[in-house]
């Protein structure tokens, strides 16, 4: 392809390559300890996410769910027991890269990427206290955040062992989990109607008649502020 | 009765929207280029995306979702592509805009757009579906419509680069670089792990057309990757890099989202090809038929795995079924319109469509679904879509095991 | 030179695009939704349809071009589609619109909007080319662009009801009408006589769908006849009536215009098929190449008569050609798109492009043309088209015999 | 189709079936003066098509370019001499049917079917007397609309013999007329151009820079009034 591209200089490759991987390629340098976290979070994070990573306005909270039994098995049960109504952060998450990577990627939310690796370690730091992986006096940094890797609540709740990677690097190379056969006649005896649209919910939407054509063979139907007049 | 009467005489004559011609037929229009650029006629305005009020909490991280009740066809007009952003839409200057080529390649590139318009160029239409269209359904009935149950997908025709172009020029160790990231520039730069097989195959792209014109700024104007018969969050838009490695990254949005919950409790993890899968989008949940009597039932097939074979379309709860007319062209991982005749007697009746593709695979019921994977995976949910039709002609969605 | 100083640094370690983050990358973008009916980016404004100045008095009845220079795939994109009104365009009231189909039918029928989106529909991916498209050039090269040369020609995914379905419904007598006129419903009343061998084909649609949503306005919102590989004018708009006859009718827009003039005096009536032809779309006229080096040369090619087979490229004015790649889909009577790859090496060089169908015909160049045909036909020049570059890049119009 | 369509009635479908064929079906009756069209067209029409019908400000000439000679032999000869600069609407037309379907149908252009049968005979015969068709004292009607028919210039001048009619009523049956082969090397010595674009028209089209893309491989060129300053 005469004439097209050229080869990126090391900085530039440097300002754009900052993704962190599970075995900490990309990771920068730097150290950050639960208080300074605190300070920035206030400042930064609390007014989206709420004071303890709690919060539902903005996100679904990061921070709950997850127990002490859970950071020995690196399950979290209550995926299993369905205890938690909603799901947190970190009680998906199983590799702690991730929430390095994401912080310094994308939040805070209106400034992505301005912040320093001191300031994400020192973050990462209050979050994992808040979830008591970590002690209050804890300082995180590259040099030891392979081991609280070994502390993540869920870092064995994955798995891969599916037939939906289109690739053969992991899954079960395509095969898929659920069957149904091309039945054409007398398929089955009845008709079970397992579910259906409870009248608060048709009227959530609005009125349905305005989002419709207003002409073919059906209408919209009245329903909303339309359907309660 | 005297007042009535010249309006009973016109109706034995005829309708007035015939005998008193429109005023479209006695006047003069409006000039060529009206509109240098056009737009729908202003009866079509109840034909719009739409957010689902509750699904979420900030505009900018959200879903807008396409109106497939009155869409035809295969593909959608792209100002009506469904729309999910991760931090909000940028529109992008298109002449700063970068493209960035690293990691386990011999020289690391950067292209502009200048440079990836004179690549050899590919234009291929295929279907978008957000892995978790339908994910509102996996427990229960939640919204009216098929716009909200079905709408986070779409259809274009892209024009681009096969990213293997690229990756050959860039000298990519397709031996150790079994893995490709896809990065987007805006603030979330969301990031991908694509498997290297698919940008083998020729089939994953490096676009900047669609539908003719560039990609939307929505849809990732500048650059998008396309990633054909894989969830809509790979298809990266905004690209603005993209790295060969030896391993997957685990990024957030296949960390902590996309991830889909098991019964026993572990997340599937990058799970990312969409399943074969169809939906009636008229009639349709939230509609009304006007009377009984004759009705065109038309949807939308697509699969992940390649060509869709056939279309099955039961009236009775899945108790029957009839196979559908396939229109032309049949891609594969493209939607595929299916029309089929239908009588409506005026009694209650549950409408349903039932997707095969070329691999075999059959489109299974929400009873067989959730017996493997429970009700709570939000992602993929792929079941047999059933719309329950009442005596007064209303139309609404229900779940059939 | 200690000014110049930090720039030549900054330079070294590389482009600020890269180096200062944009501000698309360190920002929240805007919600979903923020535009329910998408536009293209506020980068795309110089692609617009466009009048040629000189060409008609009136822009009630005149044409706008499709800008063919910067599209991509097949698909038109409908903000963009090529106009051409008689009197000019109107946004008709579906609900106040009727279809009335009378001639030799056992029975006159009027269908609402509503009777024929209920019918049995099809979707179907076309192109439409006015009979006058390039026919500014039949003398001499006249206008500066492909959108000017070839612009009045558009694809789109039409969707509708077979015109044989509802001729079967009203008893029409298909032994002895075997022409139907179709006559519009906006001032100009457009009407054309068809044959009803191509109605009989299943071909000709009764259409209110295109790309997925309605027809637009300026294209004959709510219906409009499409009659696949026929020149536009026969695809009338606002569709108000069919008649089924037994002759043909020699309407104004058949008896004094879209009549070719041969050599001879004698005009050539009811000449309706748009024989094969293509065009480079870019590099094309008007345009300039930025540098040496490669290129993707791309372009159209579409046949009245069925599906492309083959399309040349030369880059020699003719001497030699070698055969350029056509994506997917390959559709009858649709247009199809071709690539074929291209080094530039800043030579002065004439770019050809030479379609050939499945019935084997091979479109001609001018030589050709004119030694049948002359030079006054002004309707259906489907000659080769040649662009000329020159040592600086730049791109301009001429014609090669 | 259960349920769908009517049956037009009577009224409806003479509401909308307007046309007239060459055959004269669908003609109304009526019948209208050469003094009568002149009150008319100077009234409805004159402003866009000049007195006689010669104006080229609108629209194309209507009136002009025919002889005494082609009302005999029904073949306007300026055709294929090429002596008249451009083609009015009368040296084409060969079907007066043709003039009057249309001038019924949509005009005058901005009330387009507001003309009575009688209206349309009379400006028709106006026009007529203008091409010298019929004289001075005319009166067309259903009557003798056929006898004019015999007087049309054009009358002779048009083919069906080609193979651009797709379908078996007229034509020949599809065969192309010209024809090329898809040589691939060395298909000619030299490349002759025959016509290349003069100057002017370049710039007659607006600044082309304007009318591309501001990326890709290529740009507008400068035209216009960009490239005349
Ligand atoms: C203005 C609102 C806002 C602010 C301020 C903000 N966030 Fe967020 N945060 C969000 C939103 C919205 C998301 C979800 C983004 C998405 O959908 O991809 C999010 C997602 C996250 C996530 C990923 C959660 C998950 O499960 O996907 C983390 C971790 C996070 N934020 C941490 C932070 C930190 C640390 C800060 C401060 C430095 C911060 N946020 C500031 C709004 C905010
Ligand atoms: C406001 C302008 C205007 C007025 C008034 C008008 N015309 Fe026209 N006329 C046009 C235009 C523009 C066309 C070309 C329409 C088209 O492109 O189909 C036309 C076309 C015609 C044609 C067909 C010519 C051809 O070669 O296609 C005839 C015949 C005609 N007019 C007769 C009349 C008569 C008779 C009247 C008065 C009753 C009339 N016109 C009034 C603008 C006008
Ligand atoms: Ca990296
Ligand atoms: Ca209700
Ligand atoms: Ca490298
Ligand atoms: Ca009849
Ligand atoms: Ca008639
Ligand atoms: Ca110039
Ligand atoms: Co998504
Ligand atoms: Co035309």
């Amino acid at each position: 392809f005469e004439g097209l591209g050229r080869e990126a200089t090391p900085d530039e490759v440097k300002a754009w390559d900052i993704d962190v991987r599970p075995d900490f390629k990309g990771l920068p340098k730097g150290r950050g300890t639960v208080d300074q976290g605190t300070t920035l979070w206030e400042e930064k994070c609390e007014s989206c996410h709420g004071t303890f990573g709690e919060s539902n306005e903005v996100f679904t909270p990061l921070v709950g769910g997850t127990t002490a039994e859970d950071i020995k098995t690196g399950h979290v049960l209550s995926l299993k027991t369905g205890s938690t109504p909603q799901r947190t952060t970190f009680m998906k998450v199983a590799t702690i890269s991730t929430l390095y990577d994401y912080i310094q990627r994308a939040m805070p939310w209106t400034s992505p990427k301005s912040l320093k690796p001191d300031e994400v370690y020192a973050l990462l730091a209050y979050l994992l206290n808040l979830s008591n992986i970590v002690p209050a006096d804890f300082e995180l940094s590259d040099e030891n955040i392979a081991e609280v890797q070994q502390r993540m609540p869920n870092r064995n709740g994955m798995t891969t062992d599916h037939g939906m990677w289109p690739g053969k690097g992991m899954g079960n190379g395509g095969i898929p989990d659920v069957k149904n056969t091309a039945c054409m006649k007398n398929c089955k005896k009845a008709v079970e109607i397992a579910s259906a649209l409870p009248d608060y919910a048709a009227d959530a939407h609005g009125n349905l008649a305005d989002q419709n054509r207003l002409i073919g063979g059906v209408r919209g139907m009245q329903t909303g502020e339309a359907h309660a007049a | 009765a005297a007042v009535a009467a010249p309006a009973v005489a016109h109706a034995a004559r005829g309708e007035s929207a015939i005998l008193e011609l429109p005023p479209w037929s006695t006047s003069l229009g409006k000039p060529v280029a009206a509109n240098p650029y056009g737009m729908p006629s202003k009866y079509e305005s109840n034909l719009v995306r739409r957010e689902s009020p509750g699904l979420t909490r900030v505009g900018g991280s959200s879903v807008a979702f396409a109106p497939l009740q009155g869409l035809f066809g295969i593909i959608t007009p792209s100002g009506l592509h469904f729309e999910r952003h991760h931090q909000g839409w940028q529109d992008v200057d298109p002449g700063k805009h970068r493209l960035m080529i690293n990691g386990l390649v011999k020289k690391n590139m950067v292209f502009t757009m200048d440079d990836i318009m004179r690549l050899p160029s590919v234009s291929r239409i295929h279907f978008i579906e957000c892995g978790a269209n339908t994910g509102m359904e996996w427990g229960n009935v939640a919204v009216p419509t098929v716009q909200y149950s079905h709408g986070m997908l779409s259809c274009s025709e892209f024009t681009g680069v096969p990213l293997r172009e690229l990756l050959e020029y860039c000298g990519a160790d397709f031996k150790k670089g079994r893995y490709i990231l896809a990065e987007g520039a805006d603030g979330s730069s969301m990031t991908r792990t694509i498997p290297m097989e698919l940008v083998e195959s020729g089939e994953v792209l490096v676009a900047y057309g669609q539908n003719g014109e560039m990609l939307r700024p929505e849809n990732g104007y500048p650059l998008r990757l396309v990633v054909p018969g894989v969830q809509g969050v790979s298809w990266v838009k905004w690209l603005r890099r993209i790295e060969v490695g030896d391993m997957p990254w685990a990024t957030k949005d296949e960390a902590v989202h996309y991830i889909d919950l098991m019964p026993d409790g572990q997340h599937r993890q990058y799970t990312s090809t969409q399943e074969a899968k169809s939906v009636i989008t008229s009639p349709s949940g939230g509609q009304v038929l006007l009377d009984k009597g004759f009705y065109n039932i038309t949807g939308l097939a697509w699969s992940g795995r390649g060509k869709i074979k056939r279309v099955d379309v039961s009236t009775d709860g899945g108790i029957n079924w009839r196979t559908a007319r396939l229109e032309t062209p049949v891609l594969s991982k493209a939607l595929t319109r299916f029309n089929i005749d239908w009588n409506w007697d005026g009694k209650p009746c549950i409408l349903q469509s039932r997707a095969m593709d070329e691999t075999g695979y059959v489109q299974p019921g929400y009873g067989q679904l959730r017996a493997v994977r429970g009700k709570k995976s939000i992602y993929h949910n792929n079941a047999i879509q059933s719309w329950k039709v009442v005596e007064n002609g209303e139309v609404s969605n229900v779940q059939v095991l």
